[in-house]
């Protein structure tokens, strides 16, 4: 199956792009696959790369990367919930693109299965 | 795959002013009906402050986002359902709303949510 | 002391854990969606039963208007704008903002 | 279908808007705070009245575990792991998550 | 201006893993006690479930926050207060709690409120 | 009468920080003075640069930038609540300081009033 997550929830402020992280790794270790993982309105801010939490706590933005690394996938961010909340090209960590809705709905629309974590 | 467009349901339950989510929901369904997806908006709860008329946030010196609703028709949106319970609880009536809209029993919603592909809840 | 009200008594239990605690002559003020609270709806029905007899309600009249309410709004309710808000803050004191 | 719920049923109206309008066959899965609606004592005092039979409800271990609440989650409950929760998206369809 | 001390309630109402609410508010409280303001702690609701013993965040993968009020003592904090009715309505009792607290009811929990001079709401 | 205000609400997410601001405003056009104005949890947002609305939308952090200087006074934030949602020297915007949560203990037992905007 091909799925398209929706993250809504932020970085630090809620359990749920915590949530989104946990349930995509285990999309992939059952061998399915992942179309899009699109992050917006808070869940923009899980692309900002100057997040740096104190060394023995978690660090949601880096754990993002490297599962975009390990599968090969896209993180995308709605360019304007970005700017209204400050994630720019500047701060924008490696790994996300900022791109638009359009991009959503196509993964929408093309995928088995979509699941907002808010 | 087909990449057929879907049919999206976005349930709105919040009220207009305190967050942007009923705002940031109306940009997903313009760009989704743009996509040729077809689309339904359900008010339940709070969301129903979101259509009262004579909003008025010029003391507020914010936009009222809620005007955009108005031009629903123009994107081809006819399908716009309301809580009657909801409704009922605010001590409001259809006359209070900026646009028309069909009034559902909780029964009818749960029918009307079972017909959608795709279900956006905010 | 002032209580601050910020979120829906619909869907918030703010308002609900506040009443449970106020002091009689204390002040409690509406804002933002808390506004809500102050429907001519809602306070008969789940204010005015309680008998706050020497509780103030107040509500902000701009998130009143910004919401459309100004003809709603119960006669129970003292309606006052931002600098009405800090007079409140002046002869209330502490003030309890409730999450 | 599958309905999500993330908020607790003490502070939030998630749950109880979501069984307003769940389908017989429907199942609910519960994560975060959702979790708290598992507890024995809230699922007997407000869930096992209403007659859900066909409805099936399932929690997610790791935040029962998070939470301390493994000794004390209701019989009626189904706990599942993340990779359960993988599979119980491949065999519900759509899915839609509450606010 | 004398800059004393004055009295800090921390009424803390959600619970302990799904915002950073409590754990930031804790952040707070140890501040103000190093200022020699005397601090009060107050559970109500959904900030009960902060207290519950035996909480393994392992499976999660993230640091269990709530470990950090068997310290409280150590501060010399030492008021720390739970709401009677909240905890019946959660099916709890005194013997879940990792903490000694005080359990007050609605009454005395108005009184208490009354006594401070700074009420801070997580 | 002599204020400290917290903020503890985001910048584009809630209402709270605007109210935050219109309460400020109207504390000075009463010749009230304000000890401090602190930002805390999400409420650190407040001080990114980088937002950029677009230009017939409200713009807070630029409104928080007129007020402090029109009438001197220090925007303070926590450096351990900015740096875990990426709000470090590099965005920060002209008049709010990265500072500790001692200012803040210091300003609410200096002055006459405190309140909270969530």
């Amino acid at each position: 199956m091909n799925f398209t997550i929706l993250i809504t929830a932020p970085v630090f402020d809620s359990q749920g792009a915590y949530s989104a992280y946990q349930f995509a790794k285990n999309v992939f270790a059952k061998s399915h696959s992942i179309e899009q993982i699109f992050f917006y309105n808070a869940g923009v801010y899980n692309a900002n790369r100057f997040i740096a939490p104190p060394s023995d706590e978690l660090n949601l933005v880096q754990l993002w990367q490297m599962l975009a690394k390990q599968y090969s996938i896209k993180l995308h961010l709605c360019v304007a919930a970005a700017q209204r909340r400050g994630v720019i090209e500047k701060n924008l960590a490696d790994g996300f693109s900022i791109t638009g809705l359009g991009q959503l709905i196509e993964a929408i629309n093309a995928s088995d299965r979509f699941i907002v974590f808010n | 795959m087909e990449n057929l467009p879907k049919s999206m349901l976005f349930v709105l339950r919040q009220g207009p002013h305190q967050t942007p989510q009923a705002r940031e929901a109306f940009d997903i369904l313009l760009m989704a009906s743009s996509f040729a997806n077809k689309i339904s908006l359900l008010f339940l709860s709070d969301g129903l402050f979101q259509l009262i008329k004579q909003q008025d946030t010029t003391l507020l010196a914010i936009q009222n986002f809620t005007s955009a609703y108005k031009a629903l028709t123009l994107y081809d949106i006819n399908n716009v359902y309301v809580a009657k319970d909801d409704l009922l609880a605010r001590g409001l009536t259809e006359a209070d709303l900026i646009l028309a809209t069909t009034l559902l029993d909780d029964i009818e919603i749960s029918a009307l949510i079972a017909q959608h592909d795709i279900i956006l809840n905010y | 002391m002032l209580h601050i009200i910020n979120k829906s008594p619909f869907i918030s239990l703010a308002l609900k854990d506040c009443l449970r605690f106020a002091g009689n002559t204390d002040a409690i003020l509406l804002i933002e969606d808390g506004v809500y609270a102050a429907l001519e709806t809602y306070m008969s029905k789940h204010l005015i039963p309680l008998n706050l007899n020497q509780l103030t309600i107040y509500a902000l009249n701009e998130d009143i208007y910004a919401r459309g309410l100004i003809d709603r709004i119960s006669s129970k309710i003292n309606i006052i704008d931002y600098p009405g808000f800090v007079d409140l803050t002046l002869t209330n004191n502490p003030i309890q903002t409730w999450s």
